[in-house]
């Protein structure tokens, strides 16, 4: 009978919490998707959503955030597995720094970073901001900082599921060297980290707002700001927009990763 | 036949000395343990063998060659870690190949060499598994396969057996024996476990604090351990400080009963003081008429360890232990009880050191 | 021979990483220093600092993001250490959810979650832009959002490393209620755990710019950006200020995470 | 005298029956030990009795009071983890005074007593030191004191030992037995490792799949085993399975080899077949004249597992293995060499199951 009790409890509290979970986040994102279907007076319609879709500049700011998301995620990756693998590998005792140094993006408010960054290199003797593929650079050098702890954290949890220095020297052992190390046996036990890492870059990226913004480029974040400054109903269709995008995304990563998430639990334990 | 050989090994970390002065020469086929506890620079070794660390001085030559400063993956060394340390993102079967696919090999080669080693570890239906879905033994065993697979003039075995079950552990060191005594290749093999080392072994290393303490077979390392070290890591040990009575007719006495030493006492003076050490199933109860080695004692405890009874005594003031096989016949003293006990004079050690 | 090479390979590109690293952050933060001590022709003064502190409208926002941030740590420690307790405890298999939930704010772009709050909370039956108390309130709960993710890694790290389940019952055997359970033994072992997820809480709160935009509070976010589109000096001299506040809680994190690191470590490894 | 009772517990988690039909009575100041496999439900039991789970039917009265449904801090019940589970944000002192001051005793009181507990194990100079400062087994030491610092009237010990070293393993065992002699108190204790339960019991409980395979002391356990699970679990077993030849005079046949059976064939008809088991220690090599159990072999191996030589041999088509103590003076037989063999026939076990 206690049992019984105490299985209620639980469930109980699981549920109040759910449902106040729930609440806190569906509400808002309820109220918008209402609201954005009620443009013409009277009946639910998508006539704000084909404003949205019909307007070039939309377009313009979307293609412009996705490629630059896209190097973002190529540069982070490209940077971050080998220097983790490295420090993993050769410099375990360097991760507090490599930790410190990666919680920074978050603790410096990204106002001042971004004010730093265009106060230095938009001035000799690195004045980037000259051309726009020079800001564009630029652009690319901010978004990596502000994604770093993102991709460091994914990859860093990657590797520490696997035993990355028993591995590479089983391999070493059988032959392989450095490249065939990384591109056999560590590269493809960090697919999904680096999904993961890649696909939260990627809603940071489309999200960013002030970088774009003082770097005066067409950028998706700005775009919706100055629509949400001028019209009602517009922003509210975009938020659901940009919502579904990154549920669409999410979904992907959560599929990908309880695929592969008993492989490696099963690893762990055995 | 020398295959392996190590001359004046040294590793030190920093300030540290992890390996010092090791010497040692491995011939063709033989399985060689290094036997000791944690932090005896045994792992350390064979890390150096593989080309994983090098030596701060010193040479490792494998077939006339030397391989100091080799690296790791031009050694043709198969190695298995105790993590077993399978590529988890590929089957059974892409595991065991991977040696060969980055030699270069042919697809049909490869597929060839899988399915021998698969047969050999007796794990052919395991070919397109995970790691993931195989026990820890199945999973050492395939790691062996792989290690074997790239046909390695040497093996090397890094605790492999310390992650698993005692019953599995049982199954996988006979399984191992059995494969490196059927393909004939040379190994070194490294644990902390005395059992592992005395049932697999040619021959063994006793190590402790990065030096060699005794290169022998097992009987040897077992039965005529040559410091207090040995005699203290391998089994279990009675030790008492006795004086020497008569050195020459081998006489040491400890709380004034005089202890007869098949050995002798050569070299020590009378009145000097000795280490004995006898081993507890060395002892037994006096069943016949015997004149040397018979000990009054008093029993303190009695302690069921499975197959064996280790029977707690006190002769003089020392505490000893002895141990007889379990058998329902058996008439155990009771606890408080006085009775006589006899070993060997050839059961009596005197340690070194 | 060989291993004096690996070595100096080793720490060979150990600086070049440290090199790199430092070039790519403190350069920006070098160039707005010294643009901020610029203010008075020709020489190197402080002149930006006075003006900044002698402004009544700084201290005003300095001193309201400082309100909002500590009773937003407050709240989410409060919300978020007993239901993460309660999860390790009872609902282990609740994690993958509570990961996705928490993580929603890192992938949602920050102005969508604004626009969402606003477009609910400023309507009836929730209407709660009425009153700056109620607004305040409003804040509170999106800087909680906001801050989410932050305080739910570190508790959950923190809970992580120790056992939390055998010591409750170890608490339990000993005559321990739920009660002593947290304030005895969970809570005072997550202490550095809570103490990083509130450091970085709070340097989100004092540069959340959106938020205190849209609801028009007056926080530091928006008096910076405000001064960094009239002013030239004075803005450099805000990121200086507020880099140095930053750097000073990460040092007291510093401070107080190595001195019980090898604690946890050796705890972790016996 | 009967102090802990537990009846007809049943343990299910939704459809996995983890504990069935459970029934035990231990007396005042008993050592029992629950021991099995991993998932035998061991670790379960226990934790019925500490609190931590309920059973889903049954009942544990402790004292005569049933305290099935009673919180787990309202047991007065001591329980040491595996992990040690000490309070790492507390000191020794603290660890051990923590059930005290919940309690709410002053702190003169709560002082004394850690005092008498930290002598008891024997580690006064520790008492300010925090747990990270400590050993695994110095940890395990004060979680123990922890546990009994509030005079429990039970002690729960689940897998203490499994953590640690093989050397402090054996140590802490002997530790453990001490103190609960010492203060008497009634311990249970949960293992999988079967020395540990046979050196440490007065009663030993086997378990497999949940239910109880036998219950006895660890003599019993070890030389009259029950079932096949027991005598397959505890210590190393030959088996072999025989046909009846004449059970009146308990008289059995495999490979054509006749075996007299001590304990009869009673209850079996002639030309059924039966599992016998013979424990490798009561092979002896044949030394005087016999008639009954004298069997003729070859050696097919020899393997030192430290102070036990095991040597395996085939009688018949069967192999079994004989284990004898290592000594110096052993005369081994040659690998391949022809032998004689014997047994006691009381060493033959008829294994039901």
């Amino acid at each position: 009978m206690d049992e019984i009790m105490s299985r209620k409890r639980t469930s109980f509290f699981t549920i109040f919490w759910g449902i106040l979970a729930l609440l806190y986040f569906f509400l808002p994102i309820y109220g918008t998707l209402d609201f954005s279907l009620r443009m013409e007076r009277g009946i639910l319609g998508f006539k704000a959503y084909k404003i949205i879709f019909a307007d070039p500049r939309f377009w313009e700011g979307f293609r412009y955030s996705v490629t630059m998301a896209v190097i973002t995620i190529i540069v982070s990756a490209a940077i971050f597995v080998p220097t983790i693998y490295w420090m993993y590998l050769k410099v375990p005792q360097a991760r507090p720094i490599m930790e410190i140094i990666t919680i920074l993006p978050f603790v410096i408010p990204g106002i001042i970073l971004v004010f730093g960054l265009i106060r230095t290199f938009s001035r000799p003797p690195l004045q980037l901001t000259t051309s726009t593929f020079k800001t564009d650079i630029l652009m690319i050098a901010g978004y990596v900082i502000i994604s770093m702890p993102y991709m460091f954290r994914a990859v860093d949890v990657g590797m520490r599921s696997i035993d990355v220095r028993t591995l590479t020297e089983a391999a070493q052992s059988l032959g392989s060297n450095w490249f065939h190390v990384l591109a056999d046996v560590i590269i493809p036990n960090l697919r999904l980290a680096i999904l993961g890492g890649s696909l939260i870059c990627f809603a940071t990226v489309m999200g960013e707002l002030i970088l774009a913004d003082f770097l005066v480029r067409p950028a998706l974040g700005p775009y919706m700001v100055r629509l949400g400054l001028t019209k009602a109903y517009e922003p509210a269709a975009l938020a659901i927009i940009s919502y579904s995008l990154t549920w669409f995304s999410l979904g992907l990563l959560q599929f990908f990763s309880s695929r592969s998430e008993r492989q490696k639990q099963q690893v762990i334990t055995t | 036949m020398t295959h392996l050989e190590l001359t004046h090994i040294h590793k030190s970390f920093g300030a540290s000395v992890a390996v010092e002065d090791f010497n040692l020469t491995v011939k063709q086929g033989e399985f060689v343990s290094f036997l000791g506890p944690s932090g005896c620079g045994k792992t350390t070794t064979l890390r150096m063998v593989a080309g994983f660390e090098l030596p701060t001085s010193g040479n490792v030559t494998l077939n006339g060659k030397d391989l100091t400063y080799v690296p790791p993956n031009k050694r043709n060394v198969g190695m298995v870690f105790q993590s077993y340390a399978l590529f988890p993102n590929m089957t059974v079967a892409q595991n065991v190949g991977y040696g060969l696919k980055i030699a270069g090999k042919s697809k049909n080669e490869i597929e060839e060499r899988v399915r021998e080693m698969l047969s050999l570890i007796q794990m052919d239906k395991f070919y397109s598994r995970y790691p993931y879905q195989l026990s820890g033994g199945q999973q050492q065993r395939v790691a062996l396969a792989r290690a074997l697979a790239i046909q390695p003039e040497l093996l090397l075995l890094d605790e492999p057996l310390s992650a698993l079950d005692a019953k599995i552990r049982f199954e996988l060191r006979q399984e191992i024996r059995r494969i490196q005594q059927k393909l004939g290749i040379t190994t070194i093999y490294v644990t902390h476990d005395q059992e592992e080392a005395l049932s697999l072994s040619d021959r063994i290393v006793v190590m402790s604090q990065g030096k060699i303490e005794q290169v022998g077979n097992p009987f040897e390392i077992y039965n005529f351990p040559q410091t207090r070290f040995v005699a203290k890591f391998v089994g279990s040990l009675n030790t008492v400080t006795a004086t020497v009575v008569d050195p020459a007719k081998g006489i040491a006495s400890f709380d004034g009963i005089n202890l007869e030493i098949a050995q002798g006492l050569n070299g020590k003076n009378k009145g000097e003081e000795v280490t004995i050490a006898i081993r507890p199933e060395r002892f037994n109860f006096l069943a016949e008429q015997r004149k040397e080695n018979v000990f009054d004692c008093t029993i303190e405890n009695i302690t069921f360890l499975g197959s064996v009874v280790r029977v707690q005594m006190k002769i003089g003031n020392s505490i000893f232990n002895m141990d007889t096989f379990n058998r329902p016949s058996l008439k155990l003293p009771n606890i408080g009880g006085k009775e006589q006990v006899t070993c060997s004079n050839k059961a009596v050690l005197v340690l070194a050191g």
